[in-house]
């Protein structure tokens, strides 16, 4: 399995090479892969549903448990075969669907053939780090194929959305993912399966889990960039946003259902945003006219449906899912593809502007007929059969009841739309022109049909159905007999229901047009789409006041931070345990006495100077004076070293102002401004003194370093002079690294000096040309 | 603006400069042996070759018993105006005058006219604050300066000349600052 | 106290007198000309005085580097002079009232294109 | 800038000999005899000071670092009283290619050890006697010790090119335009 | 051990002038403000060694009486370091001067932008910020 | 063999010499450079197996014992960054000379940049490798001083004040630096680190906490974390992209470095650091938001860098042997990509003439393979599977989630919510520099200065150099195992610090 | 001897404690100059007291170092305040 996803990437990464030069090839090449897969897991087939999972890992980290970890069972191969099989008739659509050698053309081949390979890993992915590994790769390609160039802004903005939702609820559920694996210790998915962890970890786990998965499967609340993605070209709305990845998330809760089977925290939210979501997607469909939106719709109104049923934590629930994920991908993407077709062919998909389409294509109308019966559950479609299931799993309890009552509303909308959208494509509408269009050709009818095809032999040969759904399902113990697929159960209470659902659409249907027009007076308080704006609006807004206030741009305020940093943090915890040492004297030696005298006067004069060189004679007298101090201490080196610099630094200084006015430019700033600045500079100040005084008083053994380089000074570095010995022996590498640094500044000081003369000397040439010229 | 001095007398003419440096060496080590004075020369020769000075023809002629006699006149005179500006700094303070004084000095020796200038300004109460070159003449800042006195001022400065030039002077300057003075 | 000791210690209280009033006469004189003369000509003497002081103490070894410093001082102490009077002469900080005779100034103003 | 020809009353004290730059003479530096006078008798001998502070180093106050910095003096000196440093040396080295010498000379002195089967940086003592010399004591950490003089001269020369004459031309330059 | 309060108070108000310094506009103001930084620093990592004593040098005290040698070479390449920085500083200060005509630090451009920005937002003019592509763009590239 | 450890320090510096004191034959400083790096780059790898294989590699420099003398050791956490920031540093150099090459032509010489450039090397690593307090400080500043050059190399008025900002703030944190080894020796009276450790511990605990807040705050000047990050974003991006590149890269990292082995070597922590965690947190979220505010491409990234210092500073908050495998391995995957972005951001600016977001669009068309080369890292960065980013983020968040505490916990929101707005803020990037209608690239603003944008297209060198950073990036995911298993068994060094100690101090307690 | 020494301490001590009170009255740049010449003399003399005090004359070159130093700086300040610049 791994290999084929690399396979898939690897021929992704390389497909460019190949694009550039021909568009046609790339596709087919790129349905290749896919196609291989396929093949080799449809010969898989028995095996698996005989309970036979491949299982397979590739180490990548594992100290922190980050490994590819695989399993082929029943669910990941109705995925896989989804996946893979839709991935092949998408790939051979989009090579008609595009214009050869376009942007577009290049971009998409391996973008898609990226997807895929991703998608695939995803749905045989045995472990949480693999998920999220596929998962995040998925809504990266989603990006960059929604966006496209990003010519216009609409689509760019589509793209960003949906990329910021799904990553939003990914990286949450990757939160998740992280708590679940500690907690539990493990990330391998069947483990977990094997090994249910509980409490409140777990718990908190299943909703950030949840999260994640209602962004990529668009719940609410996190619906609006499905439909806002439809900016994409069509194959790949058909591919990405009906078929596989939006699939993603309702597959994670079915992946991870058995897991969480005990937790309300998991049940209960799905359930409930799952119907919300069903209603809520039906409802919009409902008055759609472009016809992908209303497909889009549709389509979060569907994986409502499917959350509902994997979220629902029952066998017979699982049964009716997975029979409605199959379902689902088969019919959305013949019509989408069949929506691609007509786009393509008429110019527009606006409902209001075709008419009488059935008759010139009439086999395109039967296509997606085919599909939209099962879109609307009509027997003996495949989406009749889960739909069926899917009633008769909630029929225990007021709470399934509930359920129930909502499902079939759903169910309604859904076959209105479904209705709706067959209509508003292929009907005949009084009062406007017939459309006309080009003939379709065989390579886009024949991906469009074949999986509206799949369905009705699905449906009509139910036992295989059942079978590839009853797979999944045994991974929930079911509690009286557990429910089977079926055309035909006998008069039922769901079969009622399944009646009721489509009378019930064929009359919302009839009132569409009232309706729509009732649904435009009424106040739209939830709107997802202007939610979001004004979310990333109120970002900007955070970041720019944030910013704003915290960069403030200006040095001395920057300093004056770090020095209250230094004064609050290490001075507090100084200042709490800081005891007046024992031994503290006024002074060593009574020459230290007129030397700090007078290093204190000239220093706090610089304060008061207003001529720079008055104030550089003072830090110089500074200088000496410290100097002063060395000699006292008995640091004849250091006194020497202290007094050569100081004149240096003097005398660099004046170098300097001998081109600098005379006095300093900074007027005398305002009291207001003066006063913190002498409050904190005084602080920092007395902290370093007080630290001086504590850490000095807390050493009692003289530095044993010392004791040994004055022993070793004359026999191991030839010098009495122990200063000199650690200079160019003990520690000679310091004086390595600090020659570095004087040669580093001299240099520095060179090319900020003379970079003037090297400007002076270009205008000059530049001049002189001109006078030539 | 080089006259041509075969090459071993120019070498002869660093030799005073290698032997100052010389006793520098060893004045600044203290001991006085062979290996001392190996380096020392070694170090002065290095010195002086690396970095030549322009040659210059002085003329210059050291006699030691003048030369005592300038020192020793130099000594009295530090002693003596530290007294003299002290006392004036404690008891006169801000009344304290001066004046500044030319005084045209004899010799047309670069070497003769800045050691007479610097011995002047050696000693406390006056300074050269200027010499004009060309025309021999040093601009002598006096403290204490009393009305009148910028004669003796200017007689002090050239029997300081004469001083310097019987130390250091070439024969014709000794003859030239005699002359003028009898 | 044999005669080095009485010999260095008046030179080394008489050194650090001089420096003594030359300080005082730094602090008391009215402007810059007269403060130089205060100040450095006595730090001079001073200085040698000390250094004299010194000398006949420490071992002749060591001594001998004291010369060279004295040198040093005798040497800079007229040049330091000269330029720092020149330029308080120039920027006009020395106080004109005080000067009974200037004859660099009437030399100057004698010729015109000089400034 | 008046319109007279003649120099400022304080370049009256111009030598009028060359006393301290060969065959070199800037416009517009400003002379002095009194200062020539002593930079020519104190840049040699402070050069002799800062040899002897390097090779005394080891046993006094001093060292290749403070014997650089007082060479450094020297040279400044030199340039106070006549102006531009180029021609300062017989052998002219410019102030970077001393002070690119001086580093990799101090970390080559690094290595050389290891040719002896020693540590890195490890300082070997050799005493040996020479006729009428003496003893002679060579420790072998004064090569690092030339590399930190030779380069501490090498910054203390390209700071009188840059900060000192560098500024100068600027200043000059800057002079000129408003003309 | 314990360093004398004379020391300690020198030290205080050598790090409070040099922070004070620090924190003005002036380069050159903050440059003396580095090296008088410098200066305390260099004292305190002297002091640390302990109370005054000999010379270390081993021909002329005995070890239990010199001071903390270790200390001073620090400080030595502390010194040099600092020095070597100072120069840096002053040649930047003097480039600024002559790039700008003044040698101070002004406050950044960029900053400034955003903090403008910010005031439009809270004036409720420019809610969004894709909107700012019809800007002006800023100053310079680089 | 222990002469290898210091051959990063010691041939860099010698090569900056000669480089300086050739300054006028530009082949020979090209060439001299990239041998050198070169070597490096073989010298750490040979350093890393040995140090993993067999233990921390110690000079004693001039033979003398610590903690006397100064030793230079490369355990196994020094060594893999040595390697990481060899790679980064050489790849740089290549695109600098590229750069230079394609705007000036083989024969002009820049007397400094290679200098200057081999110097910062010598510093970085010589702070990886020093076990000596005072020796770090000469290290962090030969990387500073030359960094000071680098930064205000030929400057222009638009760059004088970065320089400025950069080096005052800089200046000022050495200062503090030079104060804390003044404090630590007084206690002390060592600057080794390993026998730092056992004497700190002997201090009393009030000292102790405020010598290991004063650390903190000197290398967090350095290393630009929250409220001391101020100077990065004024600064960094104005300079050249080679040396942006290497600053964002490296420089911040060596702070992150110091950060990392005081905290575990000298001080210690029972349990889970608080204050560290919050400061995290802060730095995330302000870095984050910075970023997001920005219009200018090299500013946004100058944020995120700050951002994302938070995750390292979150390791090494939680304090165990977890966190601080995901602070190396966040440190190395981040010194790679964040030098790889900024030379991305070059790249895009020769193209485009300006580093405003707004003014440019549509280069995906015009140069695909810099939309390529920008979005390998950018996606690493923020953190998207299966990059680099991604394991060293997963590390982290199993770090925080298994400490246990709400800080904790607190902190691993954080750091999933930055990670969303570093993705939003490289998306932002990508669909306005990238997508969109192709704009005419806008004139160099300051033609006088030596950085061409605008008008040049980038010479092969650069994309390669470029390239070999993005490969390298991928490298280090796919390798991620192995360089885990390395991680994770220095991690466990850092927290039982005896390793290190007796590798230096030798079986004895060091005397 | 040392009761001398240490008089003579006392007097530099306080002659360097007014030149510090001139070096901070000015009133011109000269003025301060002059006062840090006379300070760092100062400092040459006290150190030489001391290395007399201690007996202790193996630093002497250091002196020779101080002496020249001040000579240095001062003059070259003096040339800076001399040359009026013509922008001023
Ligand atoms: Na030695
Ligand atoms: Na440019």
């Amino acid at each position: 399995m791994f290999g084929f996803v690399i396979a898939h990437l690897l021929v992704a990464v390389l497909l460019p090479l190949v694009a550039r030069r021909n568009t046609r090839a790339a596709f087919l090449i790129a349905a290749v892969p896919p196609a291989a897969a396929a093949v080799w897991l449809i010969a898989r087939t028995p095996q698996v549903l005989a309970g036979e999972t491949m299982t397979e890992t590739v180490p990548w980290v594992p100290l922190i448990g980050l490994n590819f970890g695989f399993r082929l069972d029943a669910l990941a191969l109705v995925m896989t075969i989804l996946v893979c099989g839709l991935g092949v008739l998408v790939l051979i659509y989009a090579d008609s669907y595009f214009a050869r050698g376009r942007g577009d053309a290049r971009r998409s081949a391996p973008l898609l053939l990226g997807f895929a390979g991703a998608m695939l890993g995803l749905v045989v992915a045995d472990d949480l780090t693999t998920v999220y590994i596929f998962w995040e790769l998925t809504t990266v390609c989603s990006f960059l194929l929604v966006g496209q160039a990003g010519i216009s802004r609409e689509s760019r903005r589509s793209a960003l959305q949906a990329l910021m939702i799904t990553s939003l609820g990914g990286l949450v559920m990757l939160l998740g993912f992280v708590v679940l694996g500690e907690t539990a210790g493990t990330y391998r998915i069947s483990e977990l399966i094997d090994r249910p962890p509980t409490g409140t970890a777990t718990a908190v786990a299943a909703v950030l889990i949840l999260v994640g998965a209602f962004t990529k499967s668009a719940q609410l609340p996190f619906h609006n960039w499905l439909p806002a993605a439809m900016v994409a070209p069509t194959p790949i709305s058909a591919y990405l946003h009906a078929a596989s990845m939006v699939k993603a998330g309702v597959f994670l809760v079915a992946r991870l259902g058995p897991i969480f089977e005990a937790q309300l925290e998991w049940r209960v939210p799905a359930v409930v945003f799952g119907l919300a979501t069903m209603l809520f997607g039906g409802w919009r469909a409902l008055h759609e006219h472009d016809l992908k939106k209303l497909l889009a719709y549709g389509t979060v109104s569907q994986l409502g449906f499917l959350m509902v049923l994997f979220g629902a934590g029952s066998h017979d629930a699982a049964l009716a899912g997975a029979t409605m994920l199959l379902a689902h991908g088969l019919f959305k993407a013949t019509l989408f593809l069949v929506v691609g077709m007509i786009d393509h062919q008429a110019g527009t998909r606006d409902i209001r502007k075709l008419s009488g389409l059935a008759a010139r294509q009439p086999l395109l109308a039967v296509i997606a007929a085919l599909a939209a019966g099962s879109m609307a559950g009509l027997p003996p479609m495949l989406g009749f059969l889960g739909k069926e299931a899917a009633f008769g799993a909630f029929l225990s309890g007021p709470a399934g009841a509930a359920v129930d009552a909502f499902l079939v509303i759903g169910s309604m909308l859904t076959v209105a739309y479904s209705l709706r959208m067959w209509f508003g494509a292929f009907g005949t509408k009084p009062g406007l022109a017939q459309t006309t269009v080009k003939p379709a050709d065989l390579q886009s009818l024949i991906p469009a049909g074949l999986p509206a095809l799949a369905g009705l032999v699905l449906g009509v040969a139910y036992p295989v159905a059942n079978e590839l759904a009853d797979g999944y399902a045994t991974s929930y113990e079911s509690v009286g007999k557990p429910a089977e697929l079926a055309l035909w159960h006998g008069f039922t209470l769901p079969l009622g229901l399944s009646v009721l659902a489509v009378a019930g659409g064929l009359v919302l249907h009839r009132v569409r047009t009232p309706l729509t027009a009732w649904r435009n007076r009424l106040p739209q308080p939830l709107n997802a789409q202007r939610g979001y704006e004004r979310i990333t609006a109120l970002l900007e807004r955070v970041a720019v006041a944030v910013t704003a206030r915290t960069q403030v741009g200006s040095l001395p305020t920057y300093l004056g931070i770090v020095l209250v940093t230094v004064v609050v943090i290490p001075g507090s915890a100084l200042l709490i345990q800081f005891t007046v040492p024992g031994d503290l004297r006024a002074y060593d030696n009574l020459m230290q006495v007129p030397l700090s005298l007078g290093v204190v006067l000239a220093a706090l004069a610089v304060l008061r100077a207003h001529r720079r060189l008055t104030a550089v004679l003072l830090v110089g007298v500074v200088g000496y004076g410290i100097g002063g101090l060395f000699i006292v201490d008995g640091a004849p080196d250091l006194a020497l070293a202290q007094f050569l610099v100081e004149t240096l630094t003097v005398v660099a200084f004046v170098f300097v102002l001998r081109r600098l006015p005379e006095r300093f430019s900074q007027a005398d700033s305002s009291k207001a401004i003066r006063i913190p600045k002498a409050i904190i500079a005084t602080a920092a100040g007395l902290f370093v003194a007080l630290a001086a005084i504590g850490f000095s008083s807390a050493r009692r053994a003289p530095p044993e370093a010392s004791q040994y380089f004055m022993g070793h000074a004359e026999k191991g570095a030839g010098a009495t002079n122990v200063v000199n010995a650690i200079i160019v022996d003990f520690r000679a590498f310091d004086t390595v690294g600090e020659i570095a640094v004087l040669a580093v500044a001299a240099t520095g000081v060179a090319s900020l000096i003379l970079a003037s003369r090297y400007e002076r000397r270009r205008r000059e040439q530049t001049q002189q040309q001109e006078v030539r010229g | 603006m080089g006259e041509r001095t075969p090459k071993h007398k120019r070498l002869v003419r660093r030799v005073p400069l290698v032997i100052w440096l010389t006793a520098v060496w060893v004045l600044l080590w203290g001991t006085f042996d062979v290996g001392t004075l190996f380096f020392g020369v070694l170090v002065a020769l290095l010195v002086t070759l690396l970095f030549p000075l322009p040659l210059i023809r002085t003329g210059m002629v050291l006699r030691p018993l003048p030369m005592l006699r300038l020192v020793g006149y130099l000594a009295w005179d530090l002693v003596f105006s530290t007294l003299r500006v002290a006392w004036q700094a404690v008891w006169h303070r801000r009344s304290a005058k001066a004046g500044i004084v030319a005084s045209a000095l004899r010799s047309d020796s670069d070497h003769v006219i800045a050691i007479v200038a610097s011995a002047v300004s050696l000693a406390p109460g006056k300074f050269v604050m200027q010499i004009d070159r060309v025309n021999r003449t040093c601009y002598v800042y006096v403290l204490g300066l009393r009305p009148g006195e910028e004669d003796s001022v200017r007689r002090e400065m050239w029997f300081l000349e004469r001083l310097v030039v019987d130390a250091v002077g070439s024969d014709a300057q000794r003859e030239l600052v005699r002359g003028e003075a009898g | 106290m044999s005669w080095t000791d009485v010999l260095s210690a008046t030179c080394l209280i008489g050194g650090a007198l001089s420096c003594l009033f030359g300080a005082i006469g730094l602090l008391t004189f009215p402007d810059v000309t007269a403060r130089l003369q205060a100040a450095t000509k006595p730090q001079t003497l001073g200085l040698i005085l000390v250094l004299l002081g010194t000398g006949v103490q420490l071992n002749l070894g060591y001594a001998t580097g004291l010369i060279l410093v004295g040198l040093f001082q005798v040497l800079t102490a007229p040049v330091l002079a000269q330029l720092v009077g020149r330029a308080a002469y120039r920027t006009d900080s020395v106080d004109r009232d005080t000067l009974i005779v200037d004859e660099l100034g009437e030399r100057i103003d004698r010729e015109p294109g000089v400034r | 800038m008046s319109p007279s020809t003649k120099p400022s009353w304080t370049s009256w004290d111009a030598p009028t000999e060359r006393w301290l730059l060969s065959g070199f003479r800037r416009e517009g530096q400003a002379r002095s005899v009194l200062l020539e006078l002593v930079a020519r008798i104190v840049f040699p001998t402070v050069l002799v000071v800062s040899v002897y502070l390097l090779f005394a180093g080891h046993d006094r106050a001093g060292g290749g670092f403070t014997g650089g910095l007082v060479a450094g003096q020297a040279f400044l000196l030199r340039h106070l009283a006549g102006g531009r440093m180029d021609d300062s040396a017989v052998v002219s080295m410019r102030p970077p290619v001393l002070i690119g010498l001086g580093l990799t000379i101090a970390c080559v002195s690094a290595f050389l050890p290891l040719l002896f089967g020693g540590q890195l940086l490890e300082t070997a003592i050799y005493e040996f006697t020479l006729p009428l010399l003496g003893e002679i004591k060579f420790v072998s950490s004064v090569i690092l010790d030339t590399g930190v003089f030779l380069l501490i001269v090498g910054v203390v020369l390209d700071l009188l090119r840059t900060l000192g004459s560098g500024i100068e031309a600027d200043a000059d330059a800057a002079a000129r335009e408003r003309r | 051990m314990t360093i004398n309060l004379t020391v300690a108070f020198a030290i205080a108000v050598l790090y409070s002038v040099g922070f004070y310094l620090l924190m003005q506009r002036s380069l050159m103001r903050i440059l003396l403000g580095i090296v008088v930084l410098g200066h305390g620093s260099n004292l305190l990592l002297q002091i640390a060694g302990g109370p005054p004593g000999r010379p270390p040098m081993l021909d002329i005290a005995r070890p239990e009486e010199m001071t903390d040698p270790l200390p001073q070479a620090m400080a030595l390449t502390a010194i040099v370091i600092t020095f070597a920085l100072t120069t840096f500083l002053l040649a930047l200060a003097y480039r600024s001067w002559s790039l700008l005509g003044h040698d101070e630090v002004r406050d950044d451009v960029e900053d400034r932008r955003i903090q403008r920005l910010e005031k439009r937002m809270e004036s409720g003019e420019d809610a969004d910020h894709d909107s700012t592509e019809d800007e002006p763009a800023k100053e310079s590239a680089q | 063999m222990t002469v290898l450890v210091a051959l990063p320090v010691l041939l860099p510096l010698a090569a900056a010499g000669l480089s300086l004191a050739l300054g006028r034959f530009a082949d020979v400083q090209r060439i001299l450079g990239l041998l050198v790096l070169g070597v490096i780059i073989a010298d750490a790898a040979v350093l890393l197996y040995a140090s993993d294989e067999f233990g921390p590699v110690v000079l004693q420099m001039g033979g003398w014992p610590a903690p006397f003398g100064i030793t230079l050791i490369a355990d196994r956490l020094s060594s893999l960054l040595l390697l990481v920031s060899s790679v980064v540093t050489f790849a740089v150099l290549i695109y600098s000379i590229g750069q230079r090459i394609t705007d000036y032509g083989r024969e002009r010489s820049s007397t400094t940049f290679h200098p200057m450039y081999l110097m910062l090397c010598a510093g970085v690593s010589l702070a990886y490798l020093t076990g000596d307090l005072f020796n770090l400080f000469v290290a962090f500043e030969i990387m500073l001083s030359s960094s000071y050059v680098l930064i205000t190399r030929r400057t222009t008025s638009a760059r004088v004040r970065a320089g400025m900002t950069y080096t005052i703030v800089s200046l000022a944190s050495s200062l503090l630096f030079i104060t804390m080894i003044a404090l630590v020796y007084a206690s002390t009276g060592t600057v080794n680190l390993a026998d730092l450790g056992t004497k700190v511990a002997e201090l009393p605990r009030g000292l102790q906490i405020a010598l290991a807040l004063l650390v903190v705050i000197v290398f967090g000047v350095k290393a630009a974390m929250v409220p001391l990050h101020f100077w990065l974003p004024d600064s960094y991006p104005t300079a050249p992209a080679p040396v942006t590149a290497v600053f964002a890269g490296l420089l911040t990292k060596v702070g992150i470095y110091a950060l990392i082995r005081t905290q575990t070597l000298v001080f210690s922590h029972a349990e889970t650091w608080d204050l560290m965690l919050g400061i995290a947190l802060i730095t995330m979220i302000v870095g984050a938001l910075g970023a997001l505010a920005q219009n200018d491409l090299n500013r946004l990234l100058s944020f995120l860098l700050v951002s994302h210092i938070g995750y390292m500073l979150f390791g090494l908050g939680v304090y165990n042997v977890v966190g601080l495998t995901g602070v190396i391995l966040y440190v190395v995957h981040h010194i790679t990509v964040q030098a790889t972005l900024f030379l991305v951001s070059g790249l895009i600016t020769r193209h485009s003439g300006t580093v405003a977001l707004t003014r440019m669009g549509g280069m995906a068309k015009v140069a695909p393979l810099i939309a390529v080369l920008f979005a390998l890292p950018a996606l690493s960065l923020a953190g998207v599977p299966p990059f680099s980013g991604f394991v060293a983020k997963l590390a982290l968040l199993q770090a925080g989630i298994g400490s246990g505490t709400i800080t904790g916990y607190a902190v691993t929101a954080g750091a999933v919510l930055t990670s969303l707005l570093s993705l939003y803020a490289m998306a932002r990037v990508w669909t306005r520099v990238f997508w969109g209608q192709v704009k005419a690239p806008a004139p160099d603003p300051d033609p006088t200065d030596e950085l061409v944008v605008g008008t040049a297209s980038s010479s092969r060198p650069m994309l390669a150099a470029t390239g070999v950073l993005v490969v390298s990036s991928l490298v280090i995911a796919l390798v991620a195992g192995p360089l885990g298993a390395v991680a994770g068994r220095a991690a466990g060094d850092l927290v039982h610090g005896e390793i290190y100690r007796t590798a230096v101090l030798g079986d004895g307690s060091g005397g | 001897m040392s009761l001398v020494f240490a008089v003579t301490f006392v007097l530099l001590s306080v002659a360097g404690l007014l030149v510090v009170v001139r070096l901070l009255l000015g009133t011109t740049t000269l003025d301060r100059i002059v006062a840090v010449d006379v300070l760092v003399t100062l400092v040459v003399a006290g150190t030489c007291v001391g290395m007399g005090l201690q007996q202790d004359g193996s630093n002497i070159a250091l002196l020779a170092a101080f002496a020249l130093l001040a000579f240095i700086g001062s003059i070259s300040t003096a040339k800076l305040i001399e040359k009026k610049e013509p922008y001023r």
